[in-house]
């Protein structure tokens, strides 16, 4: 009961620091381009501002268009659960495994897609196309990197993986995670609609992938479209820190060691932030074509992870 | 301990089938054939779900069987254990309700054409049951023949047009491809004496030399492969499954390729007892080719129909991954991960069987009611057929291995046990198991794609032509049958830990699996290969609807004064479907990235006005993507025959005189003989 | 006496055989049925030497028939035949008479090669005629191939049938007599059936060359 | 008796017919009668076979009906009495005058009594006479209309036949000789017993050419390749009903021929060279009948060329022991009741649609649609599909074939059978469906040669199915009848 309650606090913790990390982003890139930038807070202003207002909806849209974004921030939050942030549960460890992760979060992507199709819009339509194209060309690398952490503590379930790293430090140099670590994290951006493979400022018709597909979207609905893929965000970089480099995260309940796992969440998250902020500054879009030449490289490093995790054992 | 004599349940269902079947030919009136089918046909799948619930559930088999019939070719034996049991349970529960909604679908056919296909329909599901409870070759072969030739007529039953008949050609020549390699491994297995039942099958395989064995298996690859639609022996899948009645395309793809699958889990681990490893690591390199080359074809279609038949394709290819998989983990002895994955693919054979069948039905609800099978003229269904369009979707959810439901819970187990083989320090899995995983990943991703088309496409935004726009909601009858599948799928799914240990008792006795490896603990979680990982499909569920419906809460408010307009148009007014994204749209970015695989066939012409090229009249675009390995394949397979018999044929040429010369020839030919002899 | 015997029937075997070859190099229906005649004289008379002087009274009677039937009614009704639908005299072969002859030459050599192993098999006196007829037998085949018109196919068939009625006599003194019989009736009818159908060729195709028949392919 | 029973009816009928002047109708539905009359004494002659194990044989010796003559001459009674139904002369309008209705009945019938008496008589040498008697009656009938398709096809069948059977004779005197200069002249020499019983002392050589020309003699008259030529031809040209007779029964009374020839070789020679020799000839016949089949623009060549690719499926059978003895005899059987029905059908598809071309035939199911029906249970029976008993007999084929280690033997087989497979079944899809040509009028009533027919895919159906004691009991005894215990 008592880890019931740990993970729900978990989880609302994520939901609620997953907007302040994207705000956290934007706020370093601003700095790194020498603007001012917004404070990494302002984007709470803005889903409250957007809860408050009314929902426009297409007249074609049916409901599934209206069903999409609850189901969309639904698995999010379902994920959340699942990822160990501060701490390992470990009974409720056994709900969902990496996989379950992946493909809650594919889940939401489907019914996202679908929502695009639904208002006959050609944007929507050409938003959740691209979605799907890259969405289905990370799977691989998904499942290898999976694969690769899996390998090596024989199990997919995430604490397991996390406890087993903590028990065996060598393991985090290990070809697995260090070849895997990039993989996913590749396959991170690319998920949550990040730079290089899509722009989330950006506006423009022939470049956009996720932000065309919830054009139609508007108040309540797409403030929960936001945070959602804010979290979703917030959950693939934590998945990729917390399974690859564990260290500092809590094993019991205590509130000492919470702490503990607190602080070291936030350090690693700080930065990966500021990894990203780089990153995002210092490349530029590529060409929708050009994307899976990115995955495919990302594939074969984590196709590369798990062979020589497994010709070297 | 067997039950012995005629169990009720097994004369029910025999008597049900082939009363439907008669009563049908004898009906008067098109209603009448119409639910004498369906009645003979629930009927007996009812009695022989309840004959397959008995055999799972008490793990007795049953015997029966007419020895009298074709005695010399060793009579008709009935013999249902686990195994059997499953698939005829598989049968059953998809044969239930496509009788239903057969009755409903087919009320516009003329009663000619009703009562052969009632005929049909019955004595295929009698066909595939018999398959199933054979006992012996005969009886084995027999069902096999009837399964297929009624299914072949149940394809050329919407008749007439060239299309069909090359399918139906197709069809039945790869069925007959498979037949003349089935009876040679059969007589392979049975020629080192003792009968013919599947006990002495085993007998004889074991007196085998190794090489006969691998001879065995390589038939039984290709003769239930054929069956079973995989690449590249899947050529008449797209083909047929699409030309048949809707319902009929249910059991095929739902149902009558699965028996391929039991075909080859009955010789390959319960005949010759599995063991080997590169069986497995052939079986896993076909399933995970034919699982990206099934879903990368249905990729690119536009007809709903052939659409779903290349899902099979797919997914024939992933029961294979998880079945090639499993015996690698055998062959290297490690059994109780092995049972995981022949439990994985099994599961995903009913799984793929549930949803399959809830789709091909979804998609003749709305067949029937826009009268096309292209998608680009269909559309905005959603509001026209709601029911028809949350039941595919619930379909779409379960095939795309999306959790919570059926589809995800097996694929799950499927890499549960690739996982597991990926223990096994061997160089050459160490290529192939990570090849397989990212084939796997790569193939539900992009079914997931897929399906976002298929079904966005199909149901969502305006109609695309002036029959979708006018279509209706399927008649009760239909929509019975398709909840009863997606409920199936929604069971399955959330209840999967319940049903592996059905599985596990299914698998009971066959290969090297014992009792004591098969008992498993019904409880919330499914577990992976050495119980080492877990994951609950009702927990994931539960928490999802908790969470969605908190997010409900907090919009409805605003849901409730949301505002209705036009979809955004750049400012421009008037939203028309011709702004809609269609299917190829769709699929072309993925069509390019795959462009080396595809090689499509393009077609750009612009007619500009005489006056000027800037004025364009008229730009028509066709692509095309023929698949090139077929081509590579079958073409000098049948151009071949064809050069063989232009010149057979030029031996008749006609001169009296020449075909004396082939009588002297012969005469001197044999004494010539003779004479070295 | 059994020496004589043995060189007499090697004569009229060796004649039979003469006349299968003098078919290969003449020209025209006319020498055919002449060769035709001598061949069934020949193999009448040997086959009343052999009933003689192999104590087999019952091949008198088949000499009889064979007299009778091939030797006087078969070539008339062949000439009657030739009279009335013969226009052109010079016949056609697939094969010029050279080479007709050098396979007729190979084909005896076959034969012999073929029998040598009976030879020792049996002590019949009359045992050295056997290759001759099989050689016989050969070439009548080849007469039958190579030949174009309809009624030296008829005239090659008659002569394959002679060929193995040589075959049986200098074999094994004849076979019963009620398949002789049977034989005779067969030959008969089947020579009469063939006449009927070289009229109607003659009257559906207007010609007897073979080759004109040839609408049934494939 | 029973032989009496079975022999005298077909003569009365031949000589009836020729002697009796108009009243055209009664004579030809007395021959009918007659034939019926025969069947029932070839059914008498297998029970008697069967249940009293008896084989009867006159008292000379010269007849001999054994489970093996007794099944042919069943089949062959059986076929005729479906010919003669289905014949010119019985009142309904036709396409045959009288004097062609007559010519008919009095030459099928004659044909009929040569097959049945081939089956019946122990004598080889007699068993040769009619056989070659066969050629001639059956010639004389398939130019029933004199057009020069159908009177070539006769020159060329009574041409070819002639010399093949021709040579068969040469073997049987050799065979003959070789009896005589080992055993001396004994009376009924050429009885066939008499032969099986000093076979193990006959010259093997000398047996060895003689079974080649017996192969190559009888083997014409079977179909056996490349011998078949004359096949398709005459098949095609002749009516219907005699098509039936020619592909059902007078093709497996030739391989009966060289089967009980082939029983005395095997014992003289002690090898598998006849055999061999039989496996060659099978498989060049399977193969020649099924690419054939590929390109055929013809139903009736069709059905010709699928005879080819049967005849030699059972000379196969025949090569491979007591297993493969009993398919082919089985194989036989069934192709006899199948081919006979898809011939007749032919004829009243040929008679609606006035032409022979399988382009010509489109929406046969929809045209006439029991004959439709019929002609697809025909062929479906004739690729070897169940529940039709060709179904059973090429599995038996198959088992025989792998089962005595000719692998080779049956993957070629399988693979051949399955180009036929779809070839037939591509041509039969072509004819069955799409819209009827223009002209040719649509509908058709269920007359009682529907009934008869649909009781010839009946019997299939049994043999398939059911395939009941008193078969398998007749045909175990032919099987012992050619093969040495």
């Amino acid at each position: 009961m008592a880890e019931l309650s740990a993970v729900v606090a978990q989880t609302l913790l994520a939901v609620m620091l997953a907007p302040g990390l994207v705000g956290l982003i934007r706020w370093i890139k601003a700095r790194l381009q020498s603007r001012r930038g917004a404070p990494p807070w302002q984007i709470y202003f803005e889903l409250r501002k957007l809860f408050a207002k009314e929902i426009v909806i297409s007249r074609t849209a049916s409901w599934l268009f209206r069903a999409a974004p609850l189901i969309v921030f639904g698995t999010s939050v379902v994920v959340a659960s699942l990822v160990p942030l501060v701490f390992i549960p470990v009974a409720f460890d056994r709900t969902g495994d990496l996989f379950a992760a992946v493909y809650l979060l594919l889940l939401g992507t489907f019914f996202l897609a679908l929502a695009g199709l639904d208002t006959g819009s050609a944007f929507g339509g050409m938003g959740s196309s691209r979605e799907m194209t890259v969405v289905a060309l990370t799977e691989p690398t998904v499942a290898l990197s999976i694969f690769a952490l899996a390998l090596t503590a024989g199990s997919t379930n995430l604490g397991v993986i996390a406890t087993r790293t903590l028990a065996d430090p060598g393991m985090a140099l290990g070809p697995a995670h260090v070849l895997g670590f990039p993989a996913l994290f590749i396959v991170a951006l690319a998920e949550s609609g990040r730079l290089p493979i899509d722009n989330p400022s950006t506006h423009l018709e022939l470049t956009m992938i996720h932000e065309a597909m919830v054009l139609e979207y508007s108040g309540p609905y797409l403030a929960l479209i936001e945070w959602a893929s804010a979290l979703k965000f917030f959950l693939l970089l934590a998945l990729a820190a917390n399974l690859f480099v564990p260290w500092g995260i809590a094993q019991s309940l205590a509130p000492l060691d919470l702490l503990a796992g607190f602080a070291a969440l936030t350090v690693k998250m700080a930065i990966l932030a500021v990894a990203v902020a780089v990153l995002e500054t210092r490349v530029a879009k590529l060409r929708l074509f050009r994307v899976p030449e990115l995955l495919s490289a990302s594939f074969v490093l984590a196709l590369l992870a798990v062979m020589s995790t497994m010709f070297v054992r | 301990m067997t039950t012995r004599g005629v169990p009720l349940a097994l004369a029910v269902a025999t008597a049900g089938y082939l009363a439907g079947a008669v009563a049908a030919l004898l009906a008067r009136s098109s209603r009448g054939a119409r639910w004498a089918a369906a009645a003979g046909a629930s009927l007996g799948s009812l009695a022989a779900l309840v004959l397959a619930v008995q055999v799972l559930v008490t793990g007795a088999p049953v015997d029966a069987g007419i020895p009298g019939l074709l005695a010399v070719a060793g009579g008709v034996v009935v013999r249902l254990d686990g195994l059997g049991a499953f698939f005829l349970a598989i049968v059953s529960i998809i044969g239930l309700p496509a009788a239903v909604y057969g009755a409903g679908y087919s009320a516009d056919e003329t009663t000619g054409h009703l009562r052969s296909l009632g005929f049909m329909l019955n004595m295929f599901l009698f066909g595939m049951s018999l398959v199933t409870c054979a006992g012996n070759v005969l009886t084995f072969v027999l069902g096999w023949e009837v399964m297929s030739l009624a299914s072949y007529f149940l394809v050329m039953v919407e008749t007439g047009d060239p299309e069909t008949q090359s399918a139906g050609l197709w069809y039945i020549a790869m069925t007959h491809f498979g037949l003349v390699l089935l009876l040679p491994m059969f007589f392979l297995l049975s020629s080192s004496g003792g009968g013919a039942s599947f006990a002495d099958l085993r007998l004889g395989a074991g007196m085998l030399t190794p090489a006969m064995r691998n001879v065995v298996f390589i038939l039984a690859v290709l003769a239930f492969g054929s069956k079973a639609g995989v690449v590249p022996l899947h050529v008449w899948l797209p083909r047929a499954h699409p030309a048949a009645p809707s319902h009929v395309s249910a059991l095929m793809s739902g149902v009558m390729i699965k028996l391929g699958i039991y075909g080859l889990v009955r010789v390959t681990l319960d005949v010759l007892g599995g063991g080997v490893v590169w069986w497995g690591g052939l079986l896993l390199a076909v399933g995970s080719v034919s699982a990206l080359l099934g879903v990368l074809y249905a990729l690119m279609e536009h007809d709903l129909k052939r659409l779903l038949a290349y899902h099979s394709v797919e997914n024939i290819g992933i029961i294979l991954i998880g079945f090639g998989a499993a015996l690698v983990l055998d062959g290297y002895g490690l059994r109780s991960a092995a049972l995981v994955g022949f439990a994985a693919s099994l599961f995903h054979t009913l799984n793929h069987a549930c949803f399959k069948a809830l789709l091909f039905l979804g998609a003749g609800s709305v067949l029937r009611q826009t009268h096309t099978r292209n998608m680009e003229q269909m559309g905005g269904l959603i509001t026209r057929m709601p029911q028809t369009a949350l039941l595919f979707l619930v379909g779409a959810v379960a095939i795309a291995a999306l959790p919570p439901l059926n589809g995800f819970a097996s694929e799950w187990m499927v890499f549960q046990t690739l996982l597991a083989g990926a223990q096994i320090p061997r160089p050459e899995l160490a290529v192939g198991i990570p090849m397989a995983v990212g084939m796997l990943a790569l193939t539900s991703g992009l079914a997931a794609a897929c399906f976002v088309k298929a079904f966005g496409v199909t149901f969502l935004a305006m109609p695309r032509s002036e029959r979708a726009a006018q279509a209706r909601e399927a008649p009760l009858s239909m929509r019975a049958a398709m909840a009863l599948l997606a409920s199936a799928c929604v069971v399955l799914g959330l209840g999967a830990s319940m049903t592996v240990p059905v599985l596990y008792r299914a698998l009971e006795g066959l290969g090297g699996v014992s009792p004591a490896a098969a008992a498993a603990t019904p409880g919330l979680w499914v577990e992976g290969a050495g119980r080492l990982a877990y994951v609950s499909p009702p927990l994931l569920a539960a928490s999802l609807a908790v969470v969605v419906f908190l997010g409900w809460l907090a919009v409805r408010r605003a849901l409730g004064r949301a505002r209705l307009t036009d979809t955004w148009g750049c400012g421009r007014i008037g939203q028309t479907p011709r702004m809609e994204y269609t299917a190829s749209a769709f699929a072309e970015p993925l069509r390019r990235v795959f462009a080396e695989l595809y090689r499509p066939a393009e077609d750009l012409t612009v007619s500009t006005h005489p006056e000027s090229r800037y004025f364009i009249r008229s730009i028509t675009y066709t692509s095309e993507v023929h698949p090139w390995f077929e081509a590579v394949i079958y073409d000098p397979i049948i151009g071949g025959v064809r050069r063989a018999s232009t010149e057979v044929r030029r031996l008749q040429g006609g001169s009296a005189h020449l075909y004396l010369l082939y009588v002297v020839a012969a005469l001197l030919g044999a004494l010539g003989w003779v004479w070295w002899s | 006496m059994e020496g004589i015997f043995a060189r007499l029937v090697v004569l009229a075997a060796s004649g039979m055989l003469l006349t299968g070859l003098i078919v290969l190099w003449r020209k025209g229906v006319p020498a055919y049925i002449a060769a035709f005649t001598w061949q069934s004289w020949l193999l009448s008379g040997m086959t009343a030497a052999v009933g003689y002087l192999g104590g087999e009274p019952q091949l008198y009677l088949v000499a009889v028939i064979l007299l009778l039937l091939k030797g006087i009614a078969l070539p008339a009704l062949l000439r009657a035949t030739d009279r009335r639908f013969s226009t052109r005299r010079e016949l056609l072969a697939y094969v010029n008479t050279e080479t007709s002859l050098i396979v007729g030459g190979m084909l005896v050599l076959f034969a012999y090669v073929l029998t040598e192993p009976w030879m020792a098999m049996t002590k019949l006196p009359t045992r050295a005629a056997l290759p001759v007829a099989m050689a016989l037998l050969f070439v009548s085949l080849f007469i039958i191939v190579s030949r174009k018109k309809a009624i030296t196919q008829v005239i090659g068939f008659l002569m394959l049938e002679n060929s193995i009625a040589l075959l049986a006599v200098v074999g094994t003194y004849g076979v019963p007599l009620l398949v002789e019989l049977g034989v005779f009736l067969d030959a008969l009818m089947g020579f009469l059936v063939m006449q009927i159908f070289l009229y109607d060729i003659h009257e559906t195709f207007e010609t007897l060359e073979v080759d004109q028949l040839a609408r049934l392919k494939h | 008796m029973a032989l009496i029973l079975l022999l005298a009816p077909p003569l009365v009928a031949s000589l009836s017919v020729m002697l009796v002047r108009g009243r055209m109708r009664l004579v030809a539905a007395s021959t009918v009668a007659l034939n019926a009359l025969s069947l029932s004494a070839s059914v008498w002659m297998c029970g008697d076979a069967l249940w009293r194990g008896r084989t009867i044989v006159s008292s000379d010796g010269f007849w001999r009906v054994d489970g093996l003559s007794a099944l042919l001459a069943l089949s062959i009674a059986t076929v005729t009495l479906l010919a003669s139904a289905f014949g010119p002369g019985l009142g309904e309008a036709d396409e045959y005058d009288e004097g062609q209705a007559r010519r008919f009945r009095i030459f099928v019938n004659a044909f009929a009594l040569m097959m049945l008496v081939a089956v019946t008589t122990n004598n080889v040498g007699f068993m040769w006479v009619t056989i070659e008697a066969t050629t001639i009656t059956s010639a004389v009938v398939i130019p029933l209309h004199r057009t020069k398709s159908s009177v070539e096809a006769s020159w060329k069948y009574l041409l070819i036949c002639s010399v093949g059977i021709a040579l068969a004779f040469a073997g049987t005197v050799l065979a003959y000789f070789d009896f005589v200069s080992t055993a001396g002249r004994v009376p009924n020499a050429l009885n066939w017993t008499v032969l099986r019983a000093a076979a193990p002392t006959l010259q093997g050589e000398l047996m060895q050419l003689a079974f080649a020309f017996i192969v190559v003699g009888y083997g014409t008259k079977a179909g056996l390749a490349p011998m078949h030529t004359w096949l398709p031809d005459a098949h095609s040209e002749a009516p219907a009903p005699l098509s039936a007779m020619m592909s059902g029964v007078l093709l497996a009374v030739a391989m009966y021929a060289i089967a009980r020839w082939k029983a005395v070789v095997d014992v003289a020679l002690g090898s598998d060279f006849a055999s061999q020799l039989l496996l060659a000839a099978g498989l060049l016949s399977v193969a020649v009948g099924a690419f054939s089949l590929v390109i055929q623009r013809h139903y009736k060549r069709m059905l010709a060329y699928s005879s080819v690719e049967h005849i030699g499926l059972v000379s196969v059978g025949l090569a491979l022991g007591p297993l493969g003895a009993f398919a082919a005899w089985l194989h036989l059987v069934n192709h006899a009741v199948a081919k006979s029905m898809a011939f007749l059908l032919a004829g009243r598809i040929l008679h609606r649609y006035r032409t022979t071309e399988i382009a010509g035939v489109s929406g046969l199911l929809h045209v006439m649609p029991w004959t439709g029906r019929l002609f697809a249970m025909a062929i479906l029976a004739l690729v070897g599909l169940p529940p039709f008993g060709l179904f059973v007999s090429e599995f038996l084929l198959v088992r025989a074939a792998i089962h005595t280690g000719h692998l080779w033997t049956a993957a070629v087989v399988l693979l051949l059978v399955l180009v036929a497979f779809v070839s037939l079944l591509g041509h039969l899809n072509r004819m069955l469906y799409g819209a009827a040509p223009v002209g040719v009028a649509v509908g058709e009533s269920c007359g009682w040669r529907i009934a008869a027919l649909a009781g010839c895919a009946a019997i299939l159906v049994v043999l398939g199915v059911a395939l009941p004691w008193p078969v398998t009991g007749i045909i175990e005894r032919s099987v012992s009848a050619v093969v040495m215990p």
